[in-house]
């Protein structure tokens, strides 16, 4: 069971998690990436999120198809977000299930690694004092290398 | 062929989107940026250093190396930074 | 933000979401552990959780410490079920609330490798031929070690 | 002093909690274990091999050689299997 969906509506937890559940196994592990709120960044106004269509699915079928070689996986579900976002606001979800726990949890960071570095999307930042697209972390590139 | 820029690259430009007949000198992608420079100011700073920008050749990564043709879909991006 | 819960009552993954998203951060993991389903295992009909009221919520308390000391958490949120449990029903959630994905994963996957080792809750398995004590996992001792 | 039991060591017992006078002679978990078995048949099959139970006192891990008084609450259980 495999679900890639890019939107600009913000997905439902608790529909994301019924699905996953639904595989019958015992393990599901959940990622959400969320807008970080004004308390931490009294200047943030909104991020705003662009895609390329048609090659973003493709990469991020690519990412699950890794993952179920690597893992035995019963689920995988991936949501992200385009559009305008506001501070709280969801951006990304990443929902595994598998028998055991640890391929449930290591399969979700796998996916949220590589979707990190390869699944074509850009973040800009709209703050108070005008808007800035989002660098590229080398700390992203680095998590790729302990699955390699 | 199908020219795409994304993000800052997008900006620069001017445009998401072009359509563009292949050179006749223009085998792969390093060429094809450089010929692309030559439209605007704007393609020139997109492209101005390849170093920091991705490539994609109809929707999967390519590098300045990879072979193109007229029937190609090619994108010029920056690093990604979704999720 | 930090929640133990030892209940009879099933969790709501809604309200667990909202309340991690409430800390105002980036990145939220949840872990579900669920009773397998009869398509996998048709012999089974019931789990019956027992626990040791008052050390299950210290030992918890002790985990939940140790993975604040070792990670920046915003927050932490523990529910265990006790009593009988039919197939398909959530036993477990462990959600952990940090700046960065990587914390997030890491102490989420710590917390439960601790609780399934740590925290006195016994499993009696109950099938159509029989009623078992679920055995310890070697592989869960192992868990440990990547942590020590 | 309050004796607790879980699980299939609760089955054997028959009991899940008793209370107990802490005996002169009998001053660590071991000794302790030794003499409940003393109790029944079923306290002898349950704590007749202590290299599989786990032990707490006053709800904190706790092993063999670890010291008791009558003040305290001990409880014997098989390896936890939760989550």
């Amino acid at each position: 069971m495999q679900k890639i969906l890019i939107s600009e509506a913000d997905f439902d937890i608790k529909a994301e998690y019924a699905a996953l559940k639904k595989t019958g196994v015992g393990a599901v592990v959940m990622f959400a990436g969320i807008v970080r709120d004004t308390a931490k960044d009294p200047q943030l106004v909104a991020m705003t999120l662009e895609h390329y269509p048609g090659m973003t699915e493709q990469e991020i079928d690519n990412i699950i198809k890794q993952a179920e070689a690597r893992w035995p996986l019963q689920g995988v579900r991936v949501i992200h977000r385009v559009g305008r976002l506001l501070p709280e606001e969801n951006i990304v979800f990443v929902g595994t299930a598998s028998a055991h726990r640890a391929p449930a949890f290591e399969s979700a960071a796998f996916i949220m690694d590589y979707l990190k570095t390869n699944a074509p999307f850009w973040k800009k930042e709209e703050s108070k004092t005008g808007s800035v697209w989002v660098d590229a972390r080398q700390v992203d590139e680095t998590a790729l290398k302990k699955w390699q | 062929m199908k020219i795409l820029y994304f993000a800052w690259m997008r900006e620069h430009t001017g445009c998401s989107t072009e359509e563009i007949r292949l050179p006749e000198n223009v085998a792969n992608i390093s060429e094809l940026a450089r010929y692309l420079r030559g439209r605007s100011a704007g393609h020139e700073a997109a492209l101005r250093n390849l170093k920091t920008v991705r490539v994609a050749i109809n929707r999967k990564y390519a590098n300045l190396e990879s072979p193109i043709t007229d029937s190609d879909e090619i994108a010029f991006f920056p690093p990604v930074t979704g999720g």
